[in-house]
């Protein structure tokens, strides 16, 4: 047998650990996407909404922040199970970090929304644009520049949230990693690998935030 | 003095349809009374300056008018329609926010800190209100942009950012962006403080040039005189209700109010 | 109640035995890192002990050994995967307690096995079980969570601390890193480790504590588990022995002497 | 309906421990915090200030943590120093250092904001009545940014004590851990980890109540 | 028109060592020059107005005196020592931020924008410099911030915040603070726009009542009747130079400049 060395192994492991990058990216734009829409629209509830519509959402937002994320995942993967709906592994994934990022979008686009000076919107009503009109031309365009920090922040937390994940058996990039150490016990090795891997995807996410932020640079009050 | 409560002469001689008439209007925040029955009328083509102690109401009254707050009592017609209210069923309400925002267009104002929108440039700031409400197609709107922002000084200033423009640049930004919109009342809140003599000589120009194309006009301001240079008639307001009005000459001259008086204080007399 | 519903199950064609045949595969819970139970093999490939059961009752079911799904699991997931039908069985490395046999039903066992030290070759405090035994609370041992796992330690090292981790990758990890001074493992992983590892590590020679490995089914369906219990039970005294006897060889390098022909010794 | 029947007499059984997990939980939250708050500082202060190289490290070391796994930053910790000679912590200490240099990029980078958003106006009040550059810092700098920053300091901290849930992987007892315990004893995974969310749940909102009070006490600045 | 580069005559004439002397001061940003030689000096317990076009440099000006800015040539001296600088080898150094704190010590300051500190009360934003910069202990330093306070009309406001006070309660908060600290000299930037005119005249008041106890000024203001009332000597600069001076009486009814004229522009005249 060939000596095993820590590059042997990572050959070995290339399709595994790549396999693992896909599905984690995959995890990560679904979860993204989908609490950045639904964010969105939570949060202007939260602003605008009608106020028991407000509450509720408010409800949410503080039950699922307070809630460790692992509960969230058991819940999507075996609570709905209990009922009867089974959803494989990877959308009960999606749901449970998507639902918890959402709490947190919400949140983000609410101070956003209302870190735009009262005066924007009056200046806006005063020319006598609708509240659409208003929120689509003054408004939000505003708090876009506000949105993109926190924004960057929360994507990469559920880029590292994907981990969790690996215990209800969906393998991406951790439990890929795993199983290969469960092989060859490369411990320090293969998790340092994993963490460049990690890193790199952060690191886009971060860099293209901080270009968009670049471009947004020109609004200032 | 004259009786606050009811319209003043100017429009009762004429018999015409004042274009603005405010009848016993009353705001409160919370239970303070902001506005105890604020009446008066503005006549088309006039110039009316609201003067008073800070904090008499008369930012709040250029709001009510604009619809940016609700008032509890009272009513404000323009052109004869009532503003912002409907009477349904012998009720009182709000009408729906399609019908305001279609009122507010009837209505310019120009904030005393400008609120001009920081992601547009000084003609884009001028042209949304044309394309998003009046509907014009964006190279009419962008004329229509490029005439006032010239009118104001500002021709070649158009592509620039409100955080590329001086307070007076900005403030003038504003102006178009209001008269623009071709409105039937433009309401001016303090539109002079935090600029220099010059610049307000200069938005002073601006104001009379508007003046005598007929456009009418609300103006609040601190500045005796400035508002003796550009107002045809003045309302002095003093804890929510108005306690003289008048020409400038006369009421500055010889304030028949004592609170008057008192408020113009060490100017009083400069006013020869 | 209860007892009618019992009843009701156990009509045959309700079983999950019906439903796992109607359906034409099996699906069994189990875990991927857990050599040698189940893990992933140089190509990728599920294999491990509880992996070739898990074939061996598709095998029964459907005369195909691939006729079987893998659902991969934490520990954690174990029983909610039953609870909810998730999972027709899972085969991942159970030890059989009476506590825990309030929430599933156990299979027959099919190991049984004890827990030993496994300590580093070089660099480590200790070599040997005794000399961990003196060193008393000196001595930090690590070990997979587990039913009452400190009071097996302390079973033979009453003084020994105990740092209980969530994976052997991480039991086994602080050991390297000298976090703890030996690695409390079965003794089927510990023997699995010194031979991937020639010469690195060194077993304590004393094992102690036996306990059985099952696999588990959803409770309340009799007819499922005896047919199980049924094919464990061939697979270990009658027709399916080479293969199973083949693959004791294989994870744990045992050699597992033919069953006595004539009365069978489970009655004797 | 429900084909599971509640148990909550192993809860009980087991309700001692279980507060002494959550009571560690949140005492390690607290700890990181405070040091993460310190870090944090020192490296806000050190991005504002002139010198160039430093800026690039605290930013190397900003970003290396944000965009790292925080189970694999505590696998490095506490297997990893070892490995390389470093044996001065011990599994808590392990886990309250590398929680530390977590929460000390995130207050970095809400320091940096708070201070970025503090009017150069009060700076230059300070200035002109004469106080000197570290009086500043202390008299006038901190106490505004502490007040600004004080909704994101509520924010970090519990999601720091949500992150205490990942020292169970390497076996300290916080919450998790324990329930994760009660799981392998007895199975009873429904029940312990219900009782799990609702502490975690019933203590984060305890977290943000507390310093939603705090924060409304020193909300002097509109 | 005066020579600007000169002292002006009133020090000369009296031989007497002038409070502060600012000799040719020169200052840019990047490569544009703001002050183009500024001299003037103020004699103690004089009140002296700038006044000038915005972008004139008056704040600017002021931001050198208190050090807030660097400036690139020219000296400033107070009481005869020289601040900010000093020639050490033939070389003009900065002298070390610890000097520059006891300098600014003799200097106060007020903002436009008042620039309280936010999170402490009335009285304690007059105290921090009291025991921090003056040492003194906190009992006898609460004491004389209830005195200062006091005489601004604000004994019962001691205890509240900033954002529980109103612009001109803020404004008077901010002149306490700096002239507590008993400076040789207080610099006023812009203290009254945003004010009404109720408000402008209170702080009016509290001005010349420190003139009259002898207090040292320096006011940059827009308000020329503000200023006609509160000075004892107008300083009018222009594009970064120092145009013409004098009392404000003369200066106003016949300027010789023909900048200052147009400057005054509408308002000429109105300074009988
Ligand atoms: N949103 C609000 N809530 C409660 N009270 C308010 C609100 N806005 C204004 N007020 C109060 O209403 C009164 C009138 O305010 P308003 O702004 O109309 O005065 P003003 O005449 O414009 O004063 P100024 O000259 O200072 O601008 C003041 O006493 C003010 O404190
Ligand atoms: N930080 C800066 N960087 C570059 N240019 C500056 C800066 N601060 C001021 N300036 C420029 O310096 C010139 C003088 O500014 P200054 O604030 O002294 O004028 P001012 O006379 O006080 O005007 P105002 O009456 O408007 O307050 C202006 O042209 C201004 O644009
Ligand atoms: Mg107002
Ligand atoms: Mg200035």
């Amino acid at each position: 047998m060939a000596e095993r060395t820590f590059w042997t192994e990572l050959w070995n492991a290339k399709w595994a650990l790549l396999n693992g990058i896909a599905i984690t990216t995959e995890l990560s734009a679904y979860v993204v996407v989908a609490s950045t829409i639904l964010g969105l629209l939570g949060g202007l509830v939260l602003v605008y909404g009608w106020r028991p519509a407000a509450l509720l959402v408010r409800l949410y937002v503080d039950v699922m922040r307070g809630i460790p994320v692992l509960v969230l995942i058991l819940f999507w993967y075996y609570g709905l199970a209990l009922f009867k709906i089974n959803i494989p592994a990877f959308w009960a994934g999606v749901i449970a970090l998507a639902g918890f990022a959402t709490a947190h979008m919400s949140e983000i686009v609410r101070g956003a929304i209302q870190s735009v000076p009262a005066g924007q919107s009056e200046a806006a009503k005063a020319i006598g644009l609708r509240f659409w009109q208003r929120l689509r031309y003054v408004i939000l365009p505003q708090a876009t520049r506000r949105v993109l920090p926190p924004w960057v922040n929360t994507a990469v937390e559920m880029v590292k949230a994907t981990t969790l994940l690996s215990i209800i058996g969906v393998v991406e990039l951790l439990l890929a990693t795993q199983q290969t150490i469960a092989r060859n016990y490369m411990v320090i090795q293969f998790y340092l690998a994993a963490t460049l891997l990690y890193f790199v995807l952060n690191f886009a996410i971060s860099r293209l935030g901080a270009l968009l932020e670049r471009r947004f640079a020109y609004m200032r009050y | 003095m004259q009786n606050h409560m009811k319209p003043n002469a100017t429009s009762a001689a004429t018999g015409a349809m004042p274009l603005l008439r405010a009848v016993d209007v009353h705001k409160s925040y919370d239970r303070l009374e902001v506005l105890k029955g604020i009446s008066m009328d503005v006549e088309q083509g006039e110039v009316l300056a609201l003067i008073g102690a800070s904090g008499s109401g008369k930012t709040t009254f250029l709001r009510c008018i604009n619809l940016l707050e609700e008032f509890q009592q009272g009513e404000i017609d323009l052109d004869g329609e009532p503003i912002g209210y409907r009477m349904t069923g012998g009720r009182r309400r709000k009408i729906p926010e399609a019908a305001l925002s279609a009122q507010r267009a009837r209505i310019g104002m120009v904030f005393q800190s400008f609120n001009l929108f920081p992601h547009m440039t000084a003609e884009q700031n001028v042209m949304l209100g044309l394309t998003k409400v009046r509907g014009k197609p964006a190279a009419e709107a962008r004329d229509i942009a490029r005439h006032w922002l010239e009118r104001v000084g500002l021709a070649e200033r158009r592509g620039h950012y409100p955080f590329q423009l001086s307070g007076g640049q900005q403030q003038r930004v504003a102006i178009a962006r209001a008269v623009a919109m071709e409105p039937r009342l433009v309401l001016f809140d303090e539109v002079t403080s935090a600029l220099d003599p010059e610049l307000v000589a200069e938005v002073l120009g601006v104001m009379q040039d508007l003046a005598r194309s007929g456009m009418t006009m609300i103006v609040v301001s601190h500045e005796m005189l400035f508002v003796r240079e550009v107002a045809s008639r003045v309302v002095f307001m003093d804890g929510g209700h108005v306690v003289a009005q008048g020409p400038p000459q006369e009421l500055f001259r010889d304030p028949e109010s004592e609170r008057l008086r008192s408020f113009l204080g060490r100017f009083h007399g400069v006013f020869s | 109640g209860a007892r009618a519903a019992q009843a009701q199950l156990v009509d045959t064609s309700k079983s999950k035995l019906q439903q796992v045949l109607d359906r034409g595969h099996l699906i069994v819970g189990t875990g991927s890192t857990n050599p040698p139970w189940h893990f992933e093999d140089d190509t990728g490939k599920l294999v491990g002990m509880d992996i070739d059961m898990s074939r061996l009752l598709a095998k029964n079911l459907f005369d195909d050994p691939e006729k079987v799904e893998f659902v991969l699991q934490g520990s954690d997931a174990r029983i909610p995967s039953l609870i909810t039908d998730r999972v027709d069985i899972v085969v991942q490395w159970m030890t059989i307690t009476p506590g825990r046999a309030q929430q599933v039903e156990f299979t027959v066992p099919y190991y049984r096995e004890g827990v030993g030290l496994l300590m580093m070759a070089d660099g480590g405090r200790f070599k040997k079980f005794d000399e961990v035994k003196a060193a008393g609370s000196d001595a930090t041992i690590g070990a997979m969570q587990n039913v009452f796992i400190e009071d097996w330690v302390h079973q033979a090292l009453p003084e020994a601390r105990v740092d209980q981790f969530e994976s052997p990758d991480a039991t086994v990890q602080a050991l390297n890193a000298g976090r703890v001074d030996a690695y409390l493992g079965d003794q089927s992983a510990i023997r699995w480790l010194m031979q991937q590892a020639p010469g690195r590590y060194v077993d304590g020679g004393y094992g102690w504590m036996p306990n059985s490995y099952a696999s588990a089914v959803k409770p309340g369906d009799p007819v499922w588990l005896n047919w199980v219990n049924t094919v464990y039970r061939e697979a270990m005294l009658g027709v399916d022995f080479p293969t199973f006897s083949a693959s004791y060889k294989k994870w744990f390098g045992i050699d597992l002497a033919t069953p006595k022909v004539g009365f069978p010794t489970e009655f004797s | 309906m429900l084909a599971y029947n509640f148990n909550w007499d192993v809860i009980w059984r087991q309700w001692p421990t279980i507060i002494e997990a959550l009571l560690l939980g949140i005492g390690l939250a607290v700890a990181s915090l405070a040091i993460g708050c310190i870090i944090g500082i020192l490296c806000a202060f050190g991005r504002v200030s002139r010198h160039k190289w430093l800026d690039w490290a605290i930013w190397s070391y900003v970003e290396f943590i944000r965009n790292t796994p925080l189970l694999l930053l505590i696998f490095f910790v506490y297997f990893g120093l070892p490995q390389m000679g470093i044996r001065a912590f011990d599994k808590i200490e392990s886990f309250i250092l590398t929680l530390s240099l977590y929460a000390g990029a995130y207050m970095c980078e809400v320091f940096r904001a708070g201070l970025a958003s503090i009017p150069n106006q009060y700076v230059e009040a300070a200035k002109a009545i004469g106080l000197r550059p570290w009086q500043r810092q202390l008299y006038v700098v901190l106490p505004v940014m502490f007040r600004i920053t004080l909704p994101s300091i509520s924010n970090t901290l519990i999601s720091l004590f949500k992150d205490t849930s990942l020292a169970a992987a390497i076996a300290v007892p916080e919450l998790t851990f324990t329930a994760r315990q009660i799981n392998a004893n007895t199975f009873r995974v429904m029940e312990a980890w219900l009782t799990a969310s609702a502490l975690y749940l019933a203590t984060s909102y305890a977290i943000a109540w507390v310093l939603r009070l705090v924060e409304r006490r020193y909300s002097v600045i509109r």
